[in-house]
């Protein structure tokens, strides 16, 4: 059955709902098919950082989906993303999973393509029929790449709608991630955390802008916090959920959202620089500030350290937050591929760099006092599914409150509202149910 | 050569099965203050000012992992607690600066949780740094190199 | 492709024959999808026994087909069999085999359940619509679930036949296995073998009423037996089938059938104490026996001993025999858990127990004598069926012969008569035409 | 969906065009179950050769398909090949790899067959049906059974095209490879290399017949071989394709095809003893001649001398080339086994089978130094194949060259020219399209 | 210590060679009259009298076990035999009442069957009690805690 | 016993320590010129002249093996290189005619490879046969029996 009719086959409106979706939309493997054509091999994905290929020749394997993806800095500076396919017989062209190479060669044939994809040789060219063109094979382009801040999207699709616009008001968290260095650039190439989880990819997106899961899937830490906090003799947060409540769920449109912590942060006067101030020697403080300072302006400077960075999702598959870039690769209906890569700041004291490093080993990761929870709770939010008898998973928390604007225009609710995962899902439902 | 290889062997043993049978606070008090418990990322050998660790604890991160488990009850990926046995193998002693001894081996854990079909199974190399105390030995530095540290893996919440 | 459709494209009288079945209601995925719905999610089904459960508080997890259950002892002393499955967002609320606890609090977000299945407490109720009613959110309920002396069963069906109507005739077989304790009661907490096998689960049912394959496939304890039975110098049994013979072969109805072994006790004269008699010390074997005539007078505990347990199995998944209650989880198309536990008898001299332990420990679990070969056998028979040139599964031995009714008026053949098999395939028959 | 259906949806000449195959006839599952029907369970398959079931009671297992099957050699010295299937419930029969047996005995209920496949003994034949007749109920005996100097082919349809028809012109590529030896006759029972490959099975029919990936493939191997050279002082062979360029690509019907290396060995002079003389010694070398020559006479041993044996695939999966018997069995989409068995010559001195076995060993095998890289390439052919934004695998190489007729009439093109699998590819769209 | 180390080592690893080359009648012949060979079920440590084991087999049993495979031709499990391999490490060993030795050590036995595509790998710790006897040993007692005993499993049909 | 436990068991360290590592012409030079590197096809014991070996290597084979993978760049199977870590173990040692020095010994060798999603496992036994040569060893002969060697199995590039 060929994927129109399959999709066709496929009522979505009824699996989604404003309130809650069917178990179905998480565990068939007809719908993942559906999904792999409708969202990941048409609309903007997440695939790298430049960061990555700095330098002309540099590549970076990857997954577009579930294609193989090679991502090249070409000879003209450009950042390609090409089919890691060969256009002979189809053998995958390079197996490292990053590197630095002019052309790169077929190991079946001895194919030979640039660094920008072009076709370069053919053994034995002579052989092939007069109307064979090298131009005609080189490595399969995806059609359309950009980059924001040196995030690179990709869209498989011809024509659509551009970055900026598919980001909308998200690029400004993105922003907000980056202004934070004291370049105005963070650099993704420190090692990356490689992870798989035993759930659909939708779970992990949902996860991401999930704050009602922080209580008790990392009861640990704030229990391990709570003790340390109790033996300072510091005075404990509010009850119920502390600062927390403070927090907005927003709604950024075609899928994105982000949990803005501004609010709270104003209320705390958490800065960036107090977050991590105890562990990094005066003079390293100092140079950062400055650095900020001249880059943007003291005004400016204190209200990027005062709103720090952002935590948002950029669907189907990028996750920003604290120091890190996440993304995700979905491998079948019950598995998907993690990648968590801390970013460090280009042009700051090693101090607040090995910090950045440091912080992000003690939550995330595999063996991260945060993460490593998350992994098996994903786990048992598939396995639960099987109870097939129970049809709907919730996703009502908040429904029934008012949707305010904050001060940028943007539709939000308070904190511990659903309204992220539903702005996903109301997304979903469109590029899904579109013909 | 300095050291006494069955007493070397024996303390290694023992550190095996300690975590293995997630006698953490047993196994915790095996290290010394001066503690690095290191599991490099991407690479076995890497920069960790510069590269992202799995793994990069002083002793009191170390003594937080543990107390996550063994205090709080909400360290999911060990309720119920996993189940460990490893091998030990390959033992290679050397004599290192100041007094210590290094050793390296090879090591086969399989991890078996209650509520997975399969198993985990963790291989790599180790290298312990001994500091001798008072007959017996304290961990200084632990570094696992695991085989698998670049590739796609699930969560390791077991002491590897 | 839904349910109902795939099904109604099958057509099960052309695959299941009075004689024969074919063997693609063993090897396909569809039928095996079919078949959780029409039987596993419908009928009665065996899920445990109550002695799991002793306590308040008790659980046990487990599988209703592939469904994840929880089997809990509330505080009004009911056993309740539950999804284990958190209503919020579907994750598994328990992941240990079995335990006590007052309540179950997900890891997901901290809903609370008490052991009856109630949800008690939601993080942040507040947050919830007005019309959110806890009580709507407990766990789901197995609708209905009966005990018949401690054997729980449960079926996910709203409405149906009694367990009692559905066991019929087949609860004397219980009865005569419990009624063999000096106290009525047995008890099943004394360890499990947990097994997997590499066959489709209907393969394990019919082998459990398959007298025939006991002189092959357990041709090795034959082989040792005849060894030392030579050496002792006893008379050897009946050539041929030896005392086999005698067994009757008994269609109980719903798909229930047993191999009587009363005909041939009754004519070798064996009694349940003679089986141990040997290792039991007199004292221990005189208690036991006041025990039982306490209970029952001494007629009828004599006809007790006689008659011994019987050797049942009860359709869908729960096989009864000796000291052992069996019984399968379906997984996949090829493959099936098998549980099989050893049952005290609650109130016996330790010695008896003891032996009933070493007895079971000798014949079955992974490493048993019988089980161990049991298990490669049914590989095998699962690995010939992808020879599809040959379609059809024999299931004729003793068709042609005249079906009686014994003194309880239930159809029987003499032993060695598939019959027991035809009388599965009969009702299952049944269940899958079904509309 | 039965076959029949599934296969009618299927239009398999919009998938395999003349210079070109669609991805999806390697990654479909649909259209390997369709391939079972069609090609290995209908068209003559190569299982084995009769020297692995010398003497009477020989057996060996193996799959025809996926369907398990037993090779045996019975008492009137034929050779058949029964389906390792038990009539009575399905079990497999025979679990060895090979061995002498005069009967098979079934695990579960004992029933034994002939070597020849007849039901010997049911036990307790007196319960079964008086119209229950053991000629009924043999073990399945594939119904054609060919064999061409010992290479044994095997066809599940009941009617069809003789060998010697299916193999045509093929059948004197097996003469060159059995003529070679000083007794006209090969032994196949020394050992065998047993592999998994990760790819489509017709990914490792096109790759036997490609003589393209030699230069890149096993670059290691003309590497290493050009430094040998270079040091020796020998001089290079000509530029470009080396005499690998007057190789002959052969269409020779039936979806065979070879690469027929007489033209070259012609030029270069190349016999067959020279292949190993370095290693032989004298004595052995004239010995082998000798017997060549007492077998053929002077002139036609000197010929099958000149032009070695034969490198030719006989469709779909048999593949002879220098020592070797290869053939594949297709497991899935996406796996396959290959064997690689060494033939010696019976009657040759120890010292050339010896040779043989050596060179077999220094390139095939799973260590071997060809062989290695052609099952990693093998894999990365397939998993190239992910990236399904490119649809087309290339197949034109030469294809705007004429095609000329051999001496023997043989239609061929220069070598390099893809016209051995585009002989595949029309075959199998002829068995694919068929009614 | 009131052992010699090598010997107990050299004896456990004959024992395994035995049991994994299938040579049971040499295997057995290592065992004492008072052997008992124990595989608890379920967990590590329970009580057999009221508790189920995979294996608990005194001397006459065991002999059974092995008559099984070696005499009948008809224990389908071992027919045809396994191939088995096992790993022993980390050996501890420990002087034990009466005169024996007692040791533990950790195993990974590797079990591939002819019509199987996959081994089954069984892992666990063992516990050997040895009696020494005429310059070598006797093996009394021998207790295999398999990871996996509360997993579902195949059959166990080697000498784990 | 005329060898020196310690100093064999250490060899065979380092020889799996170089293999793993890939460092192949350090591996090599391990090597003596007789050099007889074997890995049995089908059974652990056949007769190479009349069976079919997966490796039968001498010395200058042997030099082919490992040039292949370090100097020409073109084994793709190596390319890139696998990681590899083995456990060996159960280490039984005799004396061998000639002055050689025999061991048996088990091991578990992992390979995983960047473009493949799940590692393969590598198991068997391994007949070593050392020559003393100046306080230090060299090899003269391994022959591996892997436990799969007559079951599908992928390619093997890596030393065994
Ligand atoms: S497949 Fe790449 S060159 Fe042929
Ligand atoms: S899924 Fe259980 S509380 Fe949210
Ligand atoms: S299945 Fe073979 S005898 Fe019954
Ligand atoms: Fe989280
Ligand atoms: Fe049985
Ligand atoms: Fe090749």
């Amino acid at each position: 059955m060929d994927m129109a009719t399959r999709s066709s086959l496929i009522d979505y409106a009824a699996l989604v709902k404003p309130d809650r979706v069917h178990a179905r939309v998480y565990t068939d493997p007809d719908i993942f098919e559906d999904e792999l054509e409708r969202i990941w091999y048409r609309e903007w994905v997440f695939v790298g950082h430049e960061s990555e290929v700095p330098n002309v020749g540099d590549y970076r394997t990857g997954h577009l989906g579930k294609q193989p993806i090679l991502i090249t800095r070409g000879r003209d500076m450009q950042v390609r993303v090409l089919l890691n396919r060969c256009t002979h017989r189809g053998n995958t062209l390079c197996q490292a999973r990053s590197g630095n190479a002019p052309t790169f060669t077929c190991s079946y044939h001895g194919w030979t393509y640039s660094c920008e994809g072009d076709l370069q040789g053919v053994l034995f060219r002579e052989d092939f029929p007069p109307d064979f063109r090298r131009e005609d094979h080189g490595l399969y382009r995806v059609p359309r790449v950009e980059m924001y801040r040196g995030f690179i999207f990709a869209s498989l699709a011809k024509t659509g709608k551009s970055l900026q616009e598919h980001l909308g008001p998200a690029a400004a968290n993105i922003d907000r991630f980056c202004d934070l260095s004291p370049s105005g650039e963070i650099t993704m190439n420190h090692g990356v955390y490689r992870m798989r989880i035993e759930c659909n990819w939708k779970m992990w997106t949902e996860n991401s802008v999930d704050s009602y899961h922080v209580y008790q899937t990392h009861g640990s830490n704030v229990y391990l916090a709570n003790m340390f906090e109790a033996k300072a003799d510091k005075p404990p947060p509010p009850p119920g959920k502390g600062y927390f409540g403070l927090i907005h769920a927003r709604d950024l449109g075609n899928g994105h959202s982000d949990l803005d912590m501004r609010p709270q942060r104003r209320v705390t006067g958490m800065t960036y620089t107090g977050e991590w101030s105890g562990d990094i020697p005066e003079s390293a403080q100092r140079a950062y500030l400055d650095g900020l300072e001249k880059l943007h302006g003291k005004a400016k400077a204190e209200q990027i350290l005062t709103e720090g960075p952002a935590h948002t999702v950029i669907f189907p598959n990028l996750f920003n937050m604290l120091q890190e870039i996440r993304w995700c690769v979905p491998v079948s209906v019950n598995e998907t591929y993690i990648y968590y890569a801390p970013c460090l700041f280009k042009g700051a004291p090693d101090e607040i760099n090995i910090a950045r490093l440091r912080r992000d080993e003690g939550a995330y990761g595999p063996a991260g006092f945060q993460l490593s929870d998350d992994i098996e709770v994903w786990a048992r939010n598939y396995q639960g599914l099987q109870a097939r008898e129970v049809e709907w998973i919730l996703m009502n928390r908040g429904i029934h409150q008012p949707v305010g604007r904050d001060e940028d225009g943007i539709p939000y609710q308070s904190d511990l509202s659903e309204l992220t995962m539903r702005s996903q899902w109301r997304h979903y439902l469109e590029l899904m149910s579109s013909p | 050569m300095a050291f006494d290889r069955y007493a070397v062997e024996q303390f290694l043993y023992r550190e095996a099965r300690l975590a293995d049978e997630q006698r953490l606070d047993d196994w915790f008090a095996l290290w010394d203050e001066d503690a690095l418990y290191w599991v490099p990322c991407n690479e076995y050998d890497i920069d960790p000012t510069r590269q992202l660790s799995i793994i990069y604890d002083d002793h009191a991160r170390l003594r937080l992992r543990v107390a996550r488990i063994t205090e709080t009850g909400m360290a999911w990926t060990q309720e119920p607690r996993s189940r460990l046995r490893r091998l030990v193998s390959n033992i290679e002693i050397y004599d290192h600066p100041d007094g210590l001894v290094q050793t390296f081996s090879n090591f086969h854990l399989t991890e078996l949780r209650v509520n997975r079909r399969d198993p985990v199974e963790w291989i790599g190399r180790t290298e312990h740094r001994l500091r001798p105390h008072g007959g017996d030995f304290k961990l200084a530095y632990k570094k696992v190199m695991l085989i698998n540290n670049d590739h796609e893996m699930t969560q390791l919440s077991c002491m590897v």
